[in-house]
């Protein structure tokens, strides 16, 4: 009696593991509404140019010290003669200043809170994207090849744990703002945020290079990779025929995290001025000048901050619901376990 | 045991090392204004600037600068740039502020982490684990500062409950020490309490599908006692190694929360030096931050290795 | 000072952060002048007064104003007799040019100010063998003072913080964590660097120099404590609190209006400042290179606006001196008219357009910086801004081999209340320098250097003072800087002290003997 | 028949999954007789283990859909509660488990976790008084130095040991009733076989009545009463040992005891090929150098894992490879293969020395040498399709490309029993024999001459076992294959191999034709192996029982 075609208790024929993956994705509820979260936010970043143009019809840094608006018929200062700003006028002059003014350069802050979303957003994708390329292929090489490039890859891995994280990027921001980055044939202005893009992929490159290369450690062993060798299959082949493939779950784990660490950081740079430099808007840099006039206008503050605390929640949510989706021991786990999801009485 | 001591402490002086000499080379070779052309102000001559170089040695080449530098920190005579003052002696000044806060918050996130995290686990899927999945999750996700300016603006400057930052030594009144690092405890701890949590819980899950769990049921213990002497205590060995390396980096960089409470401690040294370029006193911190993070991880290794028999240390030693 | 209000007692106050020093020599902060003003006396002072009279130099260690030579190069004082140290040892003649010396060998900020004595360059560059120029007899108490060439500003400069007379060992290193003893009223106790420090009355006051010297007030406090409080918000709290009597800090622009509001006239008093705060165009370089773009920028500038930046704490004005500096007459030649602005920028038409606006990471002369960007984006500049740590500011855009030089913003406080003070440093042509430049506009009319020089050396008279007012205008007229205003602080106390005789001298900031409690 | 200890009927209990409701346990209904020893066998996933933990009531969680009934003596168990459970677990049913290795709390002493099970449910017991019973308890089953043995770790005992030491902690309250879950499985067939000699004491001793679980019908003759069949959840026969050994009235059984390999039996003899050796091996070495150092590590011990090996394998022979764990038999495999680089000695291929070649030589070579790996879960890469892990080697060593490496790869699927709809699927799709079949196609790609299998069928079931060494011997007819075939299973090796060599810790004991090897070895370590493995007949075993022990 040949074995029945059809395994016991599989997925539909060829629904590999990111199929699997993304099945489970689709009924966890949490991550659903964490993407959705996160795709808002996108969006409301994207529409920044739209909602300048045709709502507020003002720049991200014009300033209207000196204007006035028109509300309910009767003209209003933008900033009143001791500097304050306005609040939050909502719809009542056509959308213009709809979260108020950012402070005594009466900036707009819906317009500022959006580019400045773009700008951390951009700064934080792109900055997770090299932490993690760098740190897998570190760890990718540092795992596989063991001997001397792992020692090397390690010891200059601990240097820069070591490195107190924040100091080091203050040191770096503060440095490269005055004189600009020169790698090789690209030099970076002082002024552009590729400075606080490079200098948060290089603090935050071992806490992904770590785990990457102790998986390759672990998977290394495993016997699909000495049958890789068996037949003849040279370094290159083996790290990245055999072993990335595997990786990709935990490098997409580490990707969400990285954003959202980098997210972080990169407002704290912004917010100690070694980070995005103004006038550009981050949400960094308007927690600073917001954190200025914190007691005769809080919003100024907790808007951008909550920008941010709803952004990185949506990413760690997201991250989490990847690594459940994506790790094959927890097949049994963490969903029906947890009761997060709806455990299907039917087979799918 | 006595190997894995001498192979760490080389690792350790070897990693040091590397540190200064990167700190040294971010504030040497990426171009930035002359050390001399600050400390001589607005109305320096080029004799009085050419003078200060002299008298502080800035024509000599970078190998010498640095072993001058790093012989003046280790025999704790080094002298700040911008005000003239002895370094060490500020340091040691911040220690006390920064360890209260360092290890008073390192407290509260042990103690809540591993009571959230062993809740969330033992009720997992229950509205409990939910509930403390979401604060963990978001505790996670609060930026640091932010929450340190909110915190600091409501309770302290509108509400009044809460003193308004500074700290006062534990040894004049341990009352009003713990009554002014409250809000600052709080404000570090926040994350942490998420991600210990979180990792207790993920760790704890685990060790329910072990097959000495198992045993242990089946030999007729307590549901509580299984949990607690089997599932908890297994979970806390990565804790403690995780809880070894947060404390090292944290002692290195609490700059944030020192600055807007106002705690004087080293992080805010580190961060006035920082902004004004001020070599000497970065040199010594980064240091001090670098011995912190490389200690406690030697010490991570220690208790991991103590806790877990299987672990010998000398093969934890590479 | 008022009636009533009790003697002694104690004052709490609050700087935001340690001054650059408590060590006479080295010190050059508004904060450590405030804090030394009445601790360290050199031979002359700063009368003890508000406003215009603040600026009178008038004998303190030295009995009277020094004799001068015809020919403005000998200058002879003589040392009151009888006057001690806090730690009781006599002050000799002697200490003053060995305190002089000390200077020189420390390095210090001001000894610019004294090169011009005989044998100072030699020292300075040696550090040994005296400086032949000063001349000092123990007996008579008698000192004189050679000068290469005469100097206008010799008598101003002696009053300084730099030369203030210590005893002749004091050891040549910042003597910050232990002040040396002191010849003022109060004798500084305690200093912890980065924290804190405090003063009691200096037992010898009362003995021997306040008798002596009638200039100086001898305090109503017996003892005054200073805390450093790092974050300004914390200060005002304390203040409104009365958990501290007094903070030296200028009130963030975020409470400024609430406090003054609140307290005015109470607690809280407005105090002018003697300073510039302006943009410089580099005057050397397309498109700034042009009268008429500059004078563009100046009547695009709107000095309203800029009083909004600040939220108050700016007065706006238009010119090189500020009011509150002998000499100072009011000149308004580019009032607020965009339209001009843009007509004269047409008319001018740059080619190049694109200009780097430097300025301090110090709020809100960040937001003043981001003001003008677009001010110079309104005239049809595409500007680009560029902000560096505020230590770091002045040294790098002093170094002309730093690129894109093209403007930037900066703010200049009298080192002491002569109009030279600002032209010489500022505009004249000899303080164009490859890397300590402070002439950032980079201007060079030798006709304006030559009035420069030669008011700079007759001594400071009504003559003078209106030649300087000529001056202000002539350079007005060239339009290097785009000037908006000087600064005003504030004093701001608890209710436990009489607001009303609290002295502000213009370059020393308030007077702590002036202080009182209720 | 007196009053039954425990009485299982019509138990039911159902797991919902991700991927639906599964039902391990379909309607289970047994009894056991105090001091009876009940075997339940059946195949890997027939519910055995489940029917067991359910007793004690260690299957239940939010998912588990449980009825029908469990009574022992007067107490009803499926419905107890918790209170009521752990009285009876430990104190009145105790149990032993399969993986001795995970069993033990590893950071616990083994004294610590004896006395904790005694003080469970003896609270009145001191620490003191625990740790003598402890030690007592130790020796009783044999442990020597019970003393010493007490204070040291789970990790420090070798799987034997612990495997006693959680006997021990089982009989500590003395229960009426074992149920040991696959004691042996996980252990070397001389060790298994005193163990059951363990096992069978105490039940004669005690009267213990045990429930014992296995998969290996050589281990149910040794100790069983009686035995039940199960498959896919459900009884599928029951009786005395020698009714269902020789009169089994279900069809499925009958088969599965027609699969089980029998030592004893002789294979179809097969012509001894005779012809020129294609593999040589002369004194090979493989040493792992231990490393230990104040600064720098140097070598302080050697690891002796292949110590001076010499055998020879003719062009269509099939050497046999048999040796208990940790003898040496993979590395020696590997060494052979230059995937591990020889310490000394001569390896031949073809005429042709091999040893220390490059890898970029070594690469035509390895067409002609292929290797089969022992764990179907970990030999397939989980993210590559099935077609894509067959294809590898042909566009590795560019033999073919495009739809003419699709057919190619198709043929191949087709030639070891798999569909060749399978291309696009993934190992995650497949059951453990499935894999090895994936394994199989993959080996023969390339067309090798030389394929090395490390233990080919271990991890499999006993009829998927039969089913891939008969592909593994069709192939070798079809295409003149040549095979190492390592094992530690002696019947298995003895069934496929035309020669067989017994190692012993990284030396070959005993060399020779199969037959001659299994009935006149001369190599004592080869006689205890032969002696310690279970045969699948009672009657034989009693026999050779009555012969030796009686
Ligand atoms: N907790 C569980 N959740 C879901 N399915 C389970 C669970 N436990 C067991 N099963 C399934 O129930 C069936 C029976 O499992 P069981 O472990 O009893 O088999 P077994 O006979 O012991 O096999 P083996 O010889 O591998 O031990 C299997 O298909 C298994 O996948
Ligand atoms: N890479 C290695 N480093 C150190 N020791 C090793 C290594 N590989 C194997 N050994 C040791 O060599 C000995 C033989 O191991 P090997 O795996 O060849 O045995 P085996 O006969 O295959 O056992 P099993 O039946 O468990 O597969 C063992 O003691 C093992 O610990
Ligand atoms: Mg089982
Ligand atoms: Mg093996």
């Amino acid at each position: 009696m040949v074995e029945g075609s059809q395994p016991a208790g599989a997925a539909p024929t060829g629904a590999g593991p990111w199929g699997v993956a993304l099945r489970r994705l689709r009924r966890n509820r949490l991550v659903l509404a964490a993407l959705a979260l996160f795709v808002l936010i996108v969006l409301f970043s994207l529409a920044a140019p739209l909602w300048a143009v045709h709502v507020a019809h003002t720049g991200p840094n014009t300033t209207h010290t000196l204007a006035k608006v028109e509300v309910d018929g009767e003209k209003r200062e933008v900033v009143d003669p001791t500097g304050k700003p306005t609040g939050p006028l909502w719809f009542g002059a056509g959308g213009r200043f709809f979260l108020g003014a950012d402070g005594s350069l009466g900036r707009d802050e819906m317009v500022r809170l959006m580019y400045g979303g773009r700008t951390s957003l951009f700064i934080s994708l792109i900055a997770a994207l090299i932490t993690t390329a760098l740190g897998a292929a570190l760890g990718l090489l540092a795992g596989y090849f063991r001997g001397w490039p792992d020692t090397l890859i390690s010891r200059a891995l601990d240097v820069i744990w070591a490195f107190p994280v924040l100091l080091l990027a203050i040191a770096l921001g503060l440095v490269l703002a005055v004189g600009g980055l020169q790698i090789g044939p690209v030099t970076i202005p002082s002024g552009s945020i590729w400075i606080p893009i490079m200098v948060i992929s290089v603090v935050f490159v071992t806490y992904t290079a770590r785990p990457v290369r102790g998986e390759v450690l672990s998977l290394r062993e495993k016997e699909f990779v000495e049958a890789a060798v068996a037949q003849g299959a040279g370094p290159a082949r083996v790290m990245f025929g055999e072993l990335l493939p595997n990786l990709w779950s935990t490098i997409i784990v580490f990707f969400t995290i990285n954003v959202a660490n980098s997210m972080l950081l990169e407002s704290a740079l912004s917010f100690l001025g070694v980070g995005v430099q103004p006038p550009n808007a981050s949400w960094g840099t308007m927690i600073a000048t917001g954190s200025t006039l914190i007691k005769s206008a809080p919003l100024l503050t907790i808007l951008p901050g909550a920008m941010i605390l709803l952004t990185v929640l949506a990413l760690n949510v997201l991250g989490d619901g990847l690594r459940d989706a994506l790790d094959p021991k927890s097949k049994l786990r963490l969903e029906v376990h947890a009761g997060l999801a709806e455990p299907e009485g039917t087979p799918v | 045991m006595g190997r894995f001591i001498v192979r760490r402490l080389l690792g350790m002086v070897a990693v040091l090392f590397a540190v200064s000499v990167l700190a040294f080379l971010i504030f040497n070779v990426i171009p930035n204004s002359d050390p001399a052309q600050r400390m001589a102000g607005r109305n320096a001559t080029p004799q009085l600037v050419a003078s200060i170089t002299e008298e502080w040695g800035f024509d000599e080449p970078l190998p010498q600068q640095y072993l001058t530098m790093m012989g003046n920190i280790l025999s704790g005579d080094v002298i700040s740039y911008t005000n003239r003052e002895n370094v060490d002696e500020r340091i040691v000044e911040g220690v006390p502020a920064t360890f209260s806060l360092c290890l008073g918050a390192a407290l509260l996130w042990l103690t809540f982490g591993i009571l959230f995290g062993y809740l969330s686990a033992v009720r997992a899927g229950g509205w409990l684990d939910r509930v403390l999945t979401v604060v963990a999750v978001t505790g996670i996700s609060i930026p640091v500062f932010w929450l340190a300016a909110v915190l600091l603006n409501y309770l302290s400057y509108q509400a009044g409950i809460f003193p308004s930052g500074g700290y006062v030594g534990l040894t004049e009144e341990p009352l009003d020490w713990a009554y002014h690092l409250l809000l600052p405890w709080l404000t570090l701890a926040v994350v942490q309490i998420g991600f210990y949590s979180r990792v207790l819980r993920s760790n704890m899950l685990d060790a329910m599908s072990e097959d000495y769990v198992r045993t242990a049921r089946a030999k007729g213990l307590s549901e509580r006692r299984v949990m607690t002497r089997h599932v908890l205590r297994n979970s806390l060995i990565p804790i403690v190694t995780l809880f070894g390396l947060d404390v090292g980096v944290l002692l290195g960089g609490t700059i944030l929360v020192e600055a807007i409470f106002n705690l004087n401690g080293i992080g805010q040294y580190a961060f006035e030096s920082l902004k004004g370029l001020d070599l000497p006193p970065i040199m010594a911190i980064v240091l001090f931050g670098a011995f912190f993070v490389v200690l406690f991880n030697a010490l991570a290794d220690i208790a991991y290795a103590y806790l877990d028999p299987r672990v010998k240390l000398e093969d934890s030693a590479q | 000072g008022s009636s009533g209000g009790k003697e002694g007692g104690t004052l709490h106050g609050t700087y935001a952060s340690f001054p650059d020093a408590l060590d006479p020599a080295l010190a050059r902060t508004v904060e450590a002048w405030t804090a030394m003003y009445d601790t360290y006396l050199p031979l002359l002072t700063y009368a003890h007064a508000d406003g215009e009279a603040g600026s009178k130099v008038v004998p303190a260690l030295a009995e009277s104003l020094p004799k001068v030579s015809k020919d403005g190069k000998t200058y002879t004082l003589t040392l009151h007799k009888g006057l001690k140290y806090s730690d009781g040892t006599p002050v000799k003649a002697s200490d003053f040019p060995a305190s002089v010396e000390r200077m020189f060998k420390l390095n210090s900020g001001g000894s610019p100010f004294y090169t011009g004595i005989v044998g100072a360059e030699k020292f300075a560059e040696t550090k040994s063998g005296g400086i032949s120029g000063i001349k000092a007899d123990d007996k008579t108490g008698q000192i004189t003072i050679q000068l290469t060439k005469p100097r206008g500003t010799f008598t101003s400069e002696l009053a300084l913080m730099y030369v203030a007379v210590l005893p002749a060992d004091t050891p040549a290193k910042n003597m910050t964590a232990d002040p040396p003893p002191a010849t003022g009223p109060y004798e500084i106790v305690k200093s912890q660097p980065g924290r804190g420090w405090s003063y009691d009355r200096n037992p010898q006051w009362e003995k021997a120099n306040g008798k002596l010297i009638a200039s100086v007030p001898s305090g109503h406090l017996d003892k005054i404590d200073i805390k450093v409080v790092s974050n300004p918000s914390t200060q005002v709290n304390e203040v409104e609190r009365g958990s501290s009597d007094w903070m030296q800090t200028t009130i963030p622009t975020d409470l400024y209006n609430s406090v003054k509001e609140k307290y005015e006239g109470s607690q809280f008093r407005v105090e002018p400042t003697i300073s510039n705060y302006f943009f410089w165009m580099n005057t050397t370089k397309p498109p700034f290179d042009d009268l008429k773009v500059r004078q563009a920028v100046n009547y695009a500038l709107n000095g309203a606006a800029m009083e909004r930046v600040y939220a108050g704490t700016l007065k706006a004005n238009q010119q090189i001196l500020p009011p509150g500096m002998p000499g100072y007459k009011k000149i308004e030649l580019y009032p607020y008219n965009m339209a001009k602005a843009k007509e004269l920028i047409a008319e001018a038409s740059p080619s190049d357009r694109d200009v780097t606006v430097w300025v301090d990471d110090e709020d809100p002369n960040n937001q003043a910086a981001a003001y003008y960007q677009g001010v110079l984006k309104k005239l049809g500049f595409n500007a680009k801004l560029k902000e560096i740590a505020a230590e770091d500011f002045f040294p790098l855009i002093g170094n002309q081999s730093t690129p894109d030089l093209d403007t930037g913003w900066l703010d200049w406080y009298e080192d002491y209340p002569h109009p030279n003070d600002f032209f010489q440093p500022l505009l004249a042509g000899e303080s164009i320098l490859p890397q300590e430049n402070s002439n950032l506009a980079q201007i060079d009319d030798p006709k304006l250097n030559a009035k420069i020089a030669r008011l700079e050396e007759e001594p400071l008279g009504p003559k003078q003072e209106a030649e300087y007012a000529d001056l202000d205008r002539e350079y007005m007229e060239q339009a290097p800087w785009a000037p908006y205003g000087s600064r005003t602080v504030s004093t701001f106390v608890s209710d436990a002290i009489d607001l009303e005789d609290i002295v502000f001298n213009p370059t020393f900031g308030q007077d702590l003997a002036s202080f009182q409690l209720k | 028949m007196s009053e039954p200890l425990l009485s299982v009927n019509d138990l039911r209990v159902g797991f919902v999954t991700e991927g639906g409701l599964v039902q391990a346990v379909d309607g289970v209904s047994f009894d056991l007789a105090p001091g009876e020893v009940l075997a339940i066998v059946g195949e890997s996933g027939s519910g055995k283990s489940v029917t067991a933990q359910t007793i004690v009531g260690l299957t239940r969680s939010p998912n588990t859909r449980l009825d029908g009934s469990i009574r022992l003596g007067g107490t009803e168990l499926i419905d107890a509660d918790d209170a009521q459970l752990r009285r009876v677990r430990g104190e009145r049913i105790a149990m032993v488990f399969q993986d001795p290795m995970t069993s033990f709390n590893p950071v616990y002493r083994i004294g610590n976790q004896l006395v904790e099970a005694i003080r469970a449910h003896r609270p009145e017991v001191s620490e003191t008084e625990g740790r003598r019973r402890a030690i007592e308890l130790l020796d009783s089953v044999g442990l020597s130095d019970a003393e010493r043995q007490v204070n040291r770790y789970p990790h420090e005992f070798s799987g034997g040991m612990r495997q006693r030491a959680m006997i021990a902690m089982a009989l500590a309250l003395e229960p009426e009733v074992l149920i040991a879950d696959e004691p042996t499985t996980a252990l070397d067939v001389t060790i298994q076989a005193q163990i059951l000699e363990l096992l069978r004491q105490l039940n004669r001793e005690r009267n213990l009545a045990t429930i014992l679980i296995t998969h290996d019908f050589g281990v149910v003759a040794e100790l069983a009463d009686r035995v039940l069949v199960m498959h896919d959840g459900k009884i599928v026969e029951r009786g005395d040992l020698d009714d269902v050994f020789y009169a089994a009235k279900d069809a499925y059984t009958r088969q599965l005891l027609g699969a089980v390999v029998r030592l004893d039996q002789a294979p179809s003899l097969r012509p001894s090929p005779g012809a020129a050796p294609l593999l040589e091996v002369r004194d090979l070495v493989k040493h792992f150098p231990v490393k230990r150092g104040l600064l720098f590590d140097r070598e302080v011990d050697r690891v002796r894992a292949v110590d001076g090996v010499s055998f020879s394998v003719a062009q269509g022979e099939t050497l046999g490879l048999v040796g208990e764990s940790g003898s040496g038999k993979s590395t020696l495999s590997r060494t052979v293969l230059q995937l591990l680089a020889p310490t000394s000695g001569s390896v031949r291929f073809e005429g042709r020395e091999i040893g220390g070649l490059s890898r970029r030589q070594m690469r035509p070579l390895r067409a002609d040498m292929q290797m089969i790996f022992q764990d179907p879960y970990a030999s397939l890469n989980p993210r590559k399709r099935i077609g894509q892990i067959v294809a590898e080697p042909l566009r590795l060593h560019r033999r073919a490309s495009g739809s003419e490496l699709r057919r190619k790869v198709q043929k191949l699927l087709d030639r070891v029993g798999l569909s060749p709809a399978h291309y696009d699927r993934y190992p995650h799709e497949f059951s453990g024999g499935q894999r090895q079949r994936v394994g199989i196609a993959r080996a023969l790609a390339l067309q090798p001459k030389l394929i090395v299998a490390d233990e080919p069928v271990s991890a499999l079931d006993v009829s998927i076992r039969a089913q891939i060494t008969d592909l593994l011997e069709d192939l070798q007819e079809e295409l003149g294959l040549t095979y190492v075939f390592v094992a530690h299973d002696i019947g298995v090796v003895r069934h496929v191999s035309d020669r067989i060599a017994v190692m012993h810790n990284g030396k070959i004991v005993e060399q020779g034709p199969a037959d001659q090897v299994c009935e006149q070895p001369s190599d004592p370590y080869t006689r205890a192996l032969l002696a310690a493995v279970p045969v699948p007949d009672p009657r034989e075993t009693r026999a050779r029982r009555g012969s030796s022990a009686l």
